[in-house]
């Protein structure tokens, strides 16, 4: 009885709880599926904390939110940079009249955006004291730089104050870059989160704490960073005249993307971010219309997909939008190819991909909709081409048993148990369980190694690991991001986790990283990809497609791989709103 | 009394300096090298290098141990290497979803204990008593996470009654929140409570004052819940307060299946990203807490039983 | 004649166990009159305190169960009462004092509490009214400054005080009926005799009925107008308390008389139940000389052949720790500089109460507990520093038989192995046959079947238990024997037969006894010599008949008057 | 002459509780399940895929399907398997280590007792989960970091237990008797001492084996159980995203199989605990 009565009392007060909604505020309601470390620019490594920074602070440059394949646009710069004949000089004039949002490090002051700024912020970035995430965008690239974050490696504090010479102001509103060699991502790496803007007042007031205040001269405010579960996120009362784009796309016009065109942003009041790690919440929460975008969960996709690309006639009721797109990424399964096994028996690495049945795990794992990668460019990115069919990626166990006979183990005999690393959850294991079960039948035996993070992270950096399964997501839409994973200079610690060296790539690589984007360089990649497509150095898996749907008063979302600065274009139709929220 | 409870304050020392010791060994033997975690997927051999001498991994293994021990006794652990952040603010943040599930649930779950034992031992023997026995005893048999599996799904999911994830700052917020995995918390603990709260209870009432105070002419009812409780007080006092240090580590499990961001998931968080001056922050903490109740319990025995002295 | 307060009729108890059904109580009929004292005496197991709970109504449930009968109190059958009607008569008219005054208090509410809640129960008062009175029954059950000791708990009483309170909150509201389930059986034997006296005191005061069940016919005579001897269940024999004394018919009340030593002459033997009466229950004719009453001076075997051990100023000191890291700050001197020679063959007994040292004492001697100072002098050998194998062997000549034959044996080990397992320490025996063989033969010494030898302890009764422990310290055949209060646990009748045995090995086989005993009239019927301790010291020592008759310390002196005379006194 | 030594006893006590004899029954079956399948005898092709992708129960198969269209009875089965030797050896692995150390700090007491009690003390004031997390890294994930990891943090209540009744046992004429005839320490603590403990180890261990079953779910979740083959725990966590999809067989089947067995130790623990423990006799 007492039990009982308990429970209605509680269940009485949860019902007195439920919010009431507010149809006056313009509002966004968002999902970030990570937990957020901090507000320090320098460290925005990761896609969620990248998207959060984005909306307090800016950069030099910004991925157009409409238009396709990828543009950058001045964002605080005034105009695309102007380079030097000898292709190593880059000045940018800045806007002026950018003020910094307020904070009590200014000590009541409207403190401007001057060139300085940025001068610092990049040399935070290459600070030795503060081990950036995202120093390896810079590294080795200005002239002076790496010397002087060398000089202050030992010392006890860094000094701001000298002078670099591929660093350096030129007035107050124009700065000036020199590159040690030629660079053709350079202006991805001023657009990327680790160059955005700071004032050093601020990261002086707040010392080791400026990571919980951040102040920039974005959009939106975020007074502290809590570090709890909801970020709120209110207008910058004094953001400077910027306004909505007026061209994109030929679809755009239909999609009523251009319909806000030249109106001053943000256009929303407030972004509300809710932190919500696990799936089911985050899906239950959209459909009790409480957050206004988000990924479809990959185990409700048949509540919410008809075929590939349409949405069932309940969510179409509710004016509910679908977003499939393409991401610009590669799983793969890497193979140690330092290891004896895999070092010089390509026929071994070809015939462990020819058995993997790729059909199966696509539709097991992503619902049919994923594409099956050929090679390490994904699509969307210049390098990729559509026609090409890397033979060793169809699913063909006669050839795959007569390769492992030529590779010298026939039926598998004298090969030893391949043990493959993964992370810990369980999808990565599931996914790895269907791979061992695909060995199996031409007589590999393989091992699935569950591993927290840190221990994955630990086996591929040291390259104590037979196989190991990887995603990676483009940092910026140029495939050098994608093929340097195979170059060797980058082996293990670096980035070529599979520790693939092939000289004849190397050579190429060098030769395609230094032009500038240009139908030769992609002629380049298209070559350099393919021929490392057939010497299957990793497993190659998937091209994922991501699945988002937005609600129907959700305006001017477009899908964006690079959408850290997306957020201030977005709008909210509370008309649209508040008729359709009688149907939640 | 005074002198009991500062000798037991001294006693932490050397547990302090075995925690430190195990969490360092265990830590030196588990995590390797933390820098290509800490340098992101672009790392750099070079960067990870400086990382190392800048945390103090180049040093020898006993001058590390000297640090650990040094933020066990001032309580200084630095900040986070994953977030950067300042450890005591996590905790402190922490601390509170953690403690606004962890300390209605368990309040709840204790008083509705000790009621229903005390009902099953009035009625022991007879139907009811063997009833709730085996419920009890059913409920313990089934594993945590289907509990959590499917009260999420069913109540949360299915009927939607509950909130099924998240939390918000600040009383009656975060009460939609806590609800659900409170209740599954409650469910949890009934059985192995009330199945130990019953043994205590029963043992008492076979005691020779139980008799006399019947011989009095006492009716059941007093006797079960003047004489019989308060003696049985003392050891559910040891059973219940000796889980209270966990609690503040927050329940793990319900935690991370109910997007709570407390203490449980970021002890859990810090131990898959190799997070060592949290690992050991929470270690450390939780052994004080551990020994700090455990003074608790002996001084709250002084007040429960006369016949304990503290010397 | 009027009717009696309390009349039991025909009363049958069984008990509903997984076992089966055991009888405790059957058919027994008795009557209690008002203003009289009736005691109810038996061995353990005979029914007697069953008897008295099936009166209060308070028997074991489900397991207990009163199968028929009646119960009248006053002319009512307390059996038809439902449980209200039950609780208002207990504790008010009818109430009880339990044998263990240590465990009988509520270990976490004050005394004063515990006797105010008898009287807010059943007499309307509050509880200030209440407490008052709990002061002033305290002061009149004689507890010393009363209005201070009702703030004390239980714990901080001593076990005379706890009865004490026990009796106050018995006779709180002045019932007509005072139950006393052995209320002096735990006690101290001047204790006892002090409490026994309150008790007839207040009867007197209060003109209460009491139904005063021991096992102890000594303790009766003081007190009881009439008396009611059990025997498995069944009531053998009752009647005025003078003629049960001085002509008591059942066998077993004649064997109940016979079997406790007096402190005057006794037979060499005391007699026992069985030489009254044997199995089946069919009385025996007493040979003539086993009434013979003899001195010990002229027994030749008692007297001394030298010192076999001789204790020189022995101290053993208990640490009282203390201070931050728990160092040792203070002693207890449980033995303070004690000292006295034993003759060989003799018996040396040691009197004195609860805490007064002597156990300690005989575990020194053994080293069993390491002493503090003094000397420890062995057949001439110094062995108060000896270690190792030195004293391993030195165990092979002393020994000791413990007070609980319940907890002194492995129960996990059978007889067999118990007795074997000396002879295995000390490599006796070749095989293991020839050191069951020897076991075999001890255990017919003592009185064990043979054929037992392969039982656990459990299976045993208290009694054969304690032979077992005597023939374990005799394994290893040796000198000298330390009898640590070993038959103070065993009721009347069998505390008899196990001392006529500990005189039969002692004759046999040349023994020399230390015998520590808080009861005088045991320690004086099998020592030669006596030393009474009090606060680790010995006060006084000398020929046991010296002591007896001419005590020379005060002390001696009230613990010898305390002891029950085994005498009807009051007619 | 018929003798009945205490376990006698205990055992004829036993074996007229029917709840008892019927959890008896239970852990012999899923033991002799346990050793059939060890051999291979029995669910074998626990790995073959038998059947289309999460088919519900049918005739043919009696609890479904999984997603890789295994059957779940023969997962089941091969949990089973896993189950029991995870409790067994856990059971193997923390009880003689609480035993020896409880054992020998209640006996010696001084500075043994005070090395062992600190050493229980740090243990136990370290969040289990940290140790067990920590102990299966280092150890490599597997089934043998799961014996060593539950092994390791389950033996300190044991310890505790033992240690106070080697205590209370000390005191105890018997055992002063033991010393009186000669014997020595050793003696004294693993011939009288021990086997009047027993019982409790007894109790312990049928504790001991199920709370290691329920903890390998845990351990599961975390990332950190067995690897490569089947366990109820991994089962259990394969629910976490099936049962959105109304996947729940292979949830019932595994929960189903778990709670038999756990319920049965659970069940035996409890008469275990009447039959063996002198101090609840009679009540």
């Amino acid at each position: 009885m007492k039990l009982f009565g308990l429970i209605l009392l509680i269940a009485s007060f949860l019902v007195g709880c439920s919010k009431e909604q507010n149809f006056d505020e313009r509002v966004i309601y968002l999902i970030s599926p990570e937990k957020i470390a901090g507000f320090d620019p320098i460290n925005a490594s990761d896609m969620y904390s990248s998207n959060e920074m984005g909306k307090v602070y800016e950069g030099l440059f910004e991925f157009h939110p409409l238009k396709r394949p990828y543009e950058l646009m001045p964002n605080l710069a005034e105009a695309m940079p102007t380079v030097g004949d000898d292709g190593l000089t880059y000045t940018v004039k800045i806007k002026k009249g950018v003020f910094f949002q307020e904070s009590p490090a200014f000590k009541g002051v409207k403190r401007e955006l001057k060139a300085e700024d940025f001068v610092y912020s990049i040399k935070r970035l290459a600070d030795p004291k503060l081990m950036s995430k995202g120093w390896w965008t810079l590294d080795d690239k200005l002239v002076g730089l790496n010397e002087w974050r060398a000089k202050y490696a030992q010392a006890e504090a860094t000094n701001y104050a000298d002078e670099i010479e591929g660093l350096k102001k030129v007035d107050d509103y124009t700065i000036q870059f020199k590159l040690k060699a030629p660079f053709p991502q350079f202006l991805y790496a001023l657009a990327m989160p680790y160059s955005f803007v700071v004032a050093k007042e601020v990261v002086d007031f707040y010392g080791k704490e400026f990571l919980n205040f951040p102040v920039g001269t974005g959009a939106f405010v975020l007074p502290k960073f809590e570090q709890t579960n909801r970020l709120v996120y209110t207008k910058n009362p004094n953001f400077r005249e910027k306004f909505y784009p007026s061209e994109g796309e030929d679809s755009d016009i239909a999609n009523g993307l251009l319909a806000d065109a030249g109106k001053k942003i943000p256009l929303v009041d407030k972004i509300v971010v809710d932190i919500i790690v696990e799936a089911q919440p985050k899906w239950l929460g959209f459909k009790r219309a409480k957050n206004d975008l988000l990924e479809v969960p990959k185990d409700n996709f048949q509540e919410v997909i008809v075929g590939t690309r349409e949405l069932t006639d309940d969510f179409k009721s509710k004016g509910i939008r679908l977003h499939a797109e393409a991401q610009l990424d590669v799983t793969f399964i890497s193979l140690n190819n330092q290891n004896d096994l895999f070092k010089d028996n390509k026929k071994l690495r070809q015939a462990i991909s020819l058995a993997y049945n790729r059909a199966q795990a696509n539709k097991l794992f992503y619902n049919d909709t994923a594409i099956e990668a050929q090679g390490v460019i994904p699509p969307g990115i210049a390098g990729y081409r559509k026609e090409f069919k890397n033979p060793y990626t169809k699913y063909d166990l006669v050839l795959a048993k007569k390769l492992l006979k030529e590779a010298g183990y026939p039926e598998g005999k004298g090969l030893p148990d391949l043990v493959v690393e993964t992370r810990n959850d369980t999808s990565s294991r599931q996914i790895l369980e269907q791979f061992a079960d695909n060995m199996k039948d031409i007589g590999i035996k393989v091992i699935v190694g569950q591993n927290t993070w840190p221990e994955l992270v630990n086996k591929v950096t040291t390259k104590r690991n037979m196989m190991y399964t990887m995603a990676w997501g483009a940092d910026y839409p140029d495939a050098e991001n994608f093929l340097g994973l195979l170059y060797c200079p980058n082996q293990s610690p670096g980035s070529n986790g599979a520790n693939y060296c092939n000289p004849e790539f190397d050579k190429l690589y060098k030769q395609a990283v230094v032009l500038q984007d240009s139908p030769e360089r992609t002629a380049l990649y298209e070559k350099i990809n393919e021929m490392v497509a057939l010497e299957v150095p990793w497993v190659f898996s998937f091209n994922r497609t991501k699945y988002y749907v937005t609600q129907a008063w959700l305006k001017n979302y477009k899908f964006m791989e690079f959408n850290h600065t997306q957020f201030q274009y977005l709008n909210v139709d509370l008309e649209v709103k508040k008729q359709l929220s009688k149907k939640f | 009394m005074t002198r009991y409870i500062l000798r037991r304050l001294i006693y932490t020392i050397p547990v302090l300096l075995g925690v430190s010791l195990i969490i360092f060994i265990l830590f030196n033997l588990v995590s390797g090298d933390p820098t290509a975690l800490l340098l992101g997927k672009n790392a750099t051999a070079k960067q990870m290098v400086e990382l190392r001498e800048q945390l103090g991994l180049n040093k020898s293994l006993w001058l590390q141990y000297l640090d650990v021990v040094k933020s066990a006794f001032t309580f200084d652990f630095g900040r986070s290497w994953q977030s950067k952040q300042e450890i005591m603010h996590m905790v402190k943040m922490g601390a509170y979803p953690s403690l606004a599930l962890s300390i209605p649930a368990f309040t709840i779950s204790t008083i509705l204990s000790i009621l229903i034992s005390l009902v099953v031992a009035f009625y022991r023997g007879k139907g009811i008593d063997l009833f709730i026995r085996i419920l009890c005893i059913a409920g313990m048999s089934i594993s945590s996470l289907v509990y959590i599996l499917v009260f999420q799904w069913y109540f949360g999911y299915y009927l939607g009654w509950f909130e099924i994830s998240g939390f918000e700052q600040g009383f009656p917020n975060f009460v939609p929140y806590v609800a659900l995995p409170a209740i599954i918390w409650i469910v949890l603990s009934l059985g192995p409570d009330v199945r130990f709260f019953r043994t205590i209870i029963l043992d008492e009432i076979y005691q020779d004052y139980v008799r006399t105070a019947r011989a009095k002419g006492l009716g059941e009812k007093t006797i079960l819940l003047k004489h019989v409780l308060r003696n049985a007080m003392i050891p559910i006092i040891t059973y219940v307060v000796i889980q209270i240090p966990f609690l503040i580590l927050g329940a793990l499990l319900l935690e991370s299946f109910f997007g709570i961001p407390g203490l449980g998931g970021m002890t859990l968080n810090a131990l898959n990203s190799s997070d060592f001056p949290v690992v050991k922050a929470m270690a450390i903490l939780s052994s004080v807490a551990y020994i700090l109740f455990g003074l608790l319990t002996d001084i709250l025995y002084t007040v429960a039983d006369p016949r304990v002295k503290l010397k | 004649m009027t009717t009696p307060l309390l009349s039991v009729k025909n009363l049958t108890v069984d008990f509903h166990t997984q076992e089966g059904v055991t009888r405790a109580v059957n058919n027994i009929s008795f009557d209690i009159p008002a203003g009289k004292t009736v005691g109810i005496v038996g061995e353990s197991g005979s029914g007697k305190s069953v008897t008295s709970l099936a009166v209060m109504g308070l028997l074991q449930k489900p397991a207990g169960k009163v199968e028929s009968g009646q119960i009248l109190f006053n002319g009512n059958d307390l059996l038809l009462n439902n449980e209200d009607q039950m609780r208002k008569i207990r504790g008010n008219e009818i109430s009880m004092i339990f044998q263990e005054p240590m465990t009988s208090l509520n270990p976490v509410f004050k005394v004063g509490a515990q006797i105010a809640e008898v009287l807010t129960i059943h007499k309307n008062m509050n509880k200030k009214q209440a407490w008052d009175r709990a002061v002033d029954l305290m002061n009149q059950v004689g507890i010393p400054s009363p209005a201070q000791s009702a703030h004390k708990y239980p714990h901080e009483m001593s076990g005379g005080q706890k009865q004490r309170v026990m009796i106050a909150m018995a006779i709180a509201n002045e019932p007509k009926l005072l139950i006393a389930d052995e209320p002096t059986t735990a006690l101290d034997v001047t204790i006892q005799k002090q409490v026994i006296e309150l008790m007839m005191n207040l009867q007197q005061q209060y003109k209460m009925s009491m139904m005063f069940i021991t096992h102890d016919l000594g303790v009766i005579g003081d007190l009881a107008d009439d008396v009611v001897v059990m025997y498995r269940s069944n009531i053998v024999e009752q009647n005025h308390v003078k003629s049960i004394y001085e002509g008591a018919k059942h066998p077993y009340t004649k064997g109940l008389l016979a079997c406790r030593p007096n402190l005057g002459a006794n037979p060499r033997r005391l007699l026992t139940v069985s030489d009254f009466m044997n199995e089946e229950g069919k009385e025996l004719v007493v040979p003539a000389e086993r009434l013979t009453v003899y001195d010990k001076e002229l027994i030749p075997s008692h007297q001394g052949e030298g010192t076999l051990l001789e204790i020189k100023n022995l101290t053993t000191n208990f640490p009282i720790k203390g201070g931050l890291f728990g160092r040792t700050i203070d002693h207890v001197h449980a033995v303070n500089d004690v000292s006295f020679k034993i003759q060989k063959g003799k018996t040396f007994g040691l009197v004195g109460e609860s805490g007064c040292g002597k156990t300690t004492l005989g575990r020194t001697i053994l080293r069993l507990i390491e002493p503090s100072a003094g000397n420890i002098i062995y057949n001439g050998q110094d062995i108060t520093n000896i270690y190792g194998e030195e004293l391993r062997l030195l165990r092979r000549k002393m020994q000791i038989i413990f007070q609980d034959p319940y907890s002194s044996l492995n129960p996990r080990m059978t007889v067999g192995e118990i007795l074997a397992e000396p002879l295995i320490i000390h490599g006796i025996g070749n095989s293991k046959a020839a050191r069951l063989d020897m076991a075999k033969e001890l255990m017919d010494k003592v009185g064990l079947k043979v054929m037992h030898l392969n039982r656990y302890p459990h299976e045993f009764s208290g009694g054969q238990r304690q032979r077992i422990c005597i023939a374990r310290a005799l394994m290893l055949r040796p000198e000298f024997v330390v009898c640590d209060e070993s038959v103070s646990a065993l009721d009347v009748s069998i505390q008899a037969q196990v001392l006529n045995l500990l005189l039969d090995l002692q004759d046999e086989f040349k023994l020399t006894y230390i015998f520590i005993s808080h009861d005088l009239s045991v320690v004086n019927f099998i020592s030669d010599e006596v030393a009474v301790m009090y606060g680790g010291k010995i006060v006084e020592m000398g020929a046991a008949s010296k002591i007896y008759q001419n005590p020379s310390m005060e002390y001696t002196k009230s613990l010898l008057s305390a002891i029950p005379k085994g005498q009807p006194k009051h007619f | 002459m018929k003798t009945n030594s205490l376990w006698v006893d205990a055992f004829r006590r036993l074996s007229r509780d029917k709840t008892a004899m019927m959890s008896l029954v239970i852990v012999i079956i899923f033991s002799v399940v346990a050793i059939l399948s060890w051999m291979g005898i029995l669910s074998a092709g626990w790995s073959q895929e038998v059947g289309g992708s999460n088919m519900p129960p049918s005739a043919e198969f009696i609890f479904g399907t999984d997603l890789f269209g295994r059957s779940v009875f023969d997962k089941v089965i091969h949990g089973t398997q896993i189950a029991m030797s995870v409790g067994l050896v856990t059971s193997l692995i923390a009880i003689p280590i609480g035993v020896v150390l409880g054992a020998l700090a209640g006996y010696f007491g001084g500075w043994v007792d005070d090395l062992i009690t600190w050493f229980y003390t740090t243990f136990s004031s370290i969040p289990n989960i940290m140790l067990l997390i920590s102990i299966t890294m280092i150890l490599g994930k597997g089934i043998f970091a799961v014996y060593v990891a539950l092994g390791a943090t389950g033996w300190g209540s044991l310890c505790r237990l033992i240690r106070g009744e080697v205590m209370k046992h000390k005191e105890r004429e018997y055992v002063q008797a033991a010393g009186a005839i000669g014997g020595g320490h050793m003696r004294k603590l693993f011939i009288h001492i021990l086997p009047n403990v027993t019982h409790l180890v007894i109790i312990n261990a049928s504790l001991q084996f199920q709370t290691a079953i329920k903890s390998e779910v845990i351990l599961s979740y975390l990332g950190l159980g067995v690897q490569g083959e089947p366990s109820w725990g991994t089962m259990i966590d394969d629910a976490k995203l099936e049962l959105a999809r109304g996947v729940w067989w292979q949830l019932a089947a595994s929960t189903l199989a778990m709670f038999l067995i756990v319920l049965a130790f659970n069940l035996l623990g409890d008469a275990l605990r009447d039959a063996l423990d002198p101090k609840l006799k009679g009540k």
